[in-house]
């Protein structure tokens, strides 16, 4: 067995410098790696390139980089959530590469599979499609959309196992899977870290060879962005 | 009399057919799982991961770890599954999503949409948005005929940057049920007291208009 | 919950006609749908295109199928273990497409996704690329690969329930999943068909928008191919 | 003396790096699971969907849904994980597996490899090794330095239809230890009590010959 645990958080987001292109999983805020961001957020790197579906919001995930205007370039689908982002972004002084979110996946999932291109039909006809190739298959054109890597992927599970497996809790799975797989170095942090054995091996999600080093968040606030409730009747 | 949203979304609810997986976008598309008809098995995905979504959870059951494309706290029925963003899309793109409702921006009478983007203003993103209008067999528009200054958000050509070309199928506005036809927008059905003058003068793009125009049943 | 549910084998494999293409979810013998490829044996369709990494042996699985001559082209990874195969095959009664095993799992998928067509370094410069675009990525070679899709797919899972949602057990998943995507008619066998609710939705393998009909197979004999033990000490 | 199988196999155990991932193809490869130098973590992936394989069950205990990509009965050390087809080679092609190791029927002093087919004769198909070929960092091939007429299957050319083109690193036969380099071919040891000279008469391929040629230790 390959052992993968880190101890500190330190430890974790060592080797981590500028200009760094970093791939951060989750869906708003669910999933997000909140440890991971927030030592992000107090390291003095800078000019990173951010792969993430979202952005944050102003005082929590990845809107804590960019507070401290540590990003340079965004990569998201969509970044609606955050007025400091917006405000960056029509000021020019964040750059934001826009895609239409399964083809962010996709690429994602291309990056770690050693696929280096792949075609789709989403964003035909679109700003999307600008200086890509377009093919038709199927009677329906499609456009050559690459795969996407990074030095670092940080993802979030549930439960993790020394080994680097990972298994994740409902929808905060999302993107966390395929940046996992197309980090150089990915980052797992976990709300419970488990000696291997314990975990069924038909039921991981991740496995461990797509992760590189792993620990137990020290706490999760798991914010919830839209509480939307019924009342009981 | 014009419908409101809650009526918007029961018209399209006629549209749901029986044992279909269904995406509904934010906005009126929501209100549509509201009013599934009797019979009618359907299971709703949403892009983030899940299929078999159910309704909000009571008071004190939100999970964080449980959420829709919008962000917002759901629950799960049984037969529920869940999956990553890649699988979710492979879903979409591969046609096993048989209808997708959306809001619109803009919709043009060639079937293209604009939902996404207002140059300068509005940069929010597209989100899942392109996948689904390039992928879905069938796709259906919610919307307000008009915008607020009363102009016609339904065009000869879109004026914002499009989300897709040739691919919606039908609009339902508080007006009237458009379908869109290789020759064009056809008016379907008006709403109650609509008058197929009103709708023409609420209406950029081109009209067909063919035989009797019947009201909507809500 | 849509009910995926059919009662009898012959109602799961109706429509099925002669000329059709076919995919056969296992690996060897492992994970094989055993109750369809048995009905299919029995119903006079011939002309068959299969998909399937692999061919069976010459008594059980796929092999029932050529022994009656059933199928008129294979498209398989690894094919060495049926006899009667080999005989079709070098005498050109059988039509044979071998493809690596990675791009006939990756092309199973892409079918399913939506994606027509991606880039691999497999294969190149061998008589697999023969034929097939070229494109260098990364510095490296690659060739354009097509989708695969099919008019039946059969697949077999551990545990199902009646929305079609599947679980797989041990190595016995292997390319179940991935044509699962790939059927325009979709037909899972189970060991055990269980009522919804009672599969936990964050280990599905297969999610049931995938699967058009789903049955409990009557039994499952589970040959195995190579008996390798240790002995105790 | 020429080395057995299964001291080719302990030879290329040497190579095995600490915590690394690696594919063992069909026959000699296999056996080298068995010589895992001390304080060395391998997990071992099987291309049909496991990594973290373990021995050979007990009798008894086989699970005809534990199988590795040779379809033998396996067992899984914990830690273990389990995994369809395309996340597999998603492994292999991805670059996750660091090393494998595989048989061959030819190899070329340019790093080809010819282990698939021998046409109109043997068909049975190239399995998972063109991927694994045209994918790992590091192939190391295992094979018997000549066939059973005592021609040699290290060559200038493949004469076999190849599985990959300029993608092996090094061959371990029961005759010696070769690098692909850039300029060919070059011997770095030598079995125990063969000379350097057999090796060369056993070889078709151009050898590159620097300084002394010790003698591997088994």
């Amino acid at each position: 067995m390959i052992n993968k645990v880190v101890n500190t958080i330190d430890e974790a987001i060592s080797g981590v410098e500028s200009d760094m292109t970093f791939m951060v999983g989750g869906f708003g805020l669910s999933g997000i790696p909140e440890n991971a961001i927030e030592a992000l957020s107090k390291m003095d790197v800078f000019g990173l390139t951010c792969i993430s579906n979202n952005a944050g919001v102003d005082d929590f995930g990845l809107g804590l980089l960019l507070k401290r205007k540590q990003i340079k370039k965004m990569i998201s689908s969509y970044v609606g959530e955050n007025a400091e982002f917006e405000r960056q972004m029509l000021s020019g002084e964040l750059e934001v590469d826009l895609i239409p979110q399964g083809s962010l996946a996709e690429r994602c999932r291309a990056g770690g599979a050693g696929i280096p291109a792949f075609f789709t039909p989403a964003g035909f006809g679109t700003e999307v499609a600008e200086g890509k190739e377009v093919r038709e298959y199927n009677g329906k054109p499609h456009i050559l959309e690459l795969a996407l890597t990074a030095d670092f992927a940080f993802v979030k599970a549930w439960k993790g196992d020394t080994a680097g497996n990972l298994i994740y809790k409902g929808t905060a799975r999302n993107f966390n899977p395929l940046m996992a797989m197309a980090g150089k170095i990915t980052v797992a942090e976990v709300e419970e870290l488990v000696p291997v054995g314990e975990l069924d091996p038909n039921q991981i999600h991740t496995p461990g060879i797509f992760v590189q080093r792993i620990f137990q968040g020290a706490k999760y606030e798991k914010r919830i962005e839209q509480r939307t409730v019924r009342t009981k009747e | 009399m014009a419908l409101d949203k809650n009526q918007i979304a029961q018209r399209i609810a006629q549209e749901l057919q029986h044992n279909t997986y269904v995406n509904l976008g934010i906005g009126i598309p929501t209100l549509v799982a509201n009013y599934i008809p009797k019979g009618i098995d359907i299971e709703f995905q949403s892009e983030n991961g899940v299929l078999g979504m159910g309704p909000f959870p009571f008071e004190g059951e939100e999970d964080p770890d449980m959420i829709n494309a919008g962000k917002q706290t759901i629950t799960t029925m049984p037969g529920a599954a869940i999956f990553d963003s890649a699988t979710s899309f492979a879903m979409i793109r591969g046609q096993h999503v048989q209808l997708t409702v959306l809001g619109a921006m803009e919709v043009s009478e060639n079937g293209d949409i604009a939902n996404w983007k207002i140059p300068g203003k509005m940069v929010k993103g597209m989100g899942g948005a392109m996948d689904l209008v390039a992928s879905a067999d069938n796709i259906i528009v919610a919307m307000m005929h008009t915008n607020r200054s009363g102009e016609s958000k339904i065009l000869k050509q879109c004026t914002l940057p499009i989300t897709g070309v040739n691919c919606i199928k039908k609009v339902v506005t508080n007006l009237a049920v458009l379908e869109v036809t290789k020759d064009g927008l056809k008016l379907l059905e008006r709403a109650p007291g609509v008058s197929v003058e009103e709708i023409k003068n609420a209406t950029e793009a081109d009209l067909i208009i063919r035989g009797e125009i019947h009201e909507m049943r809500i």
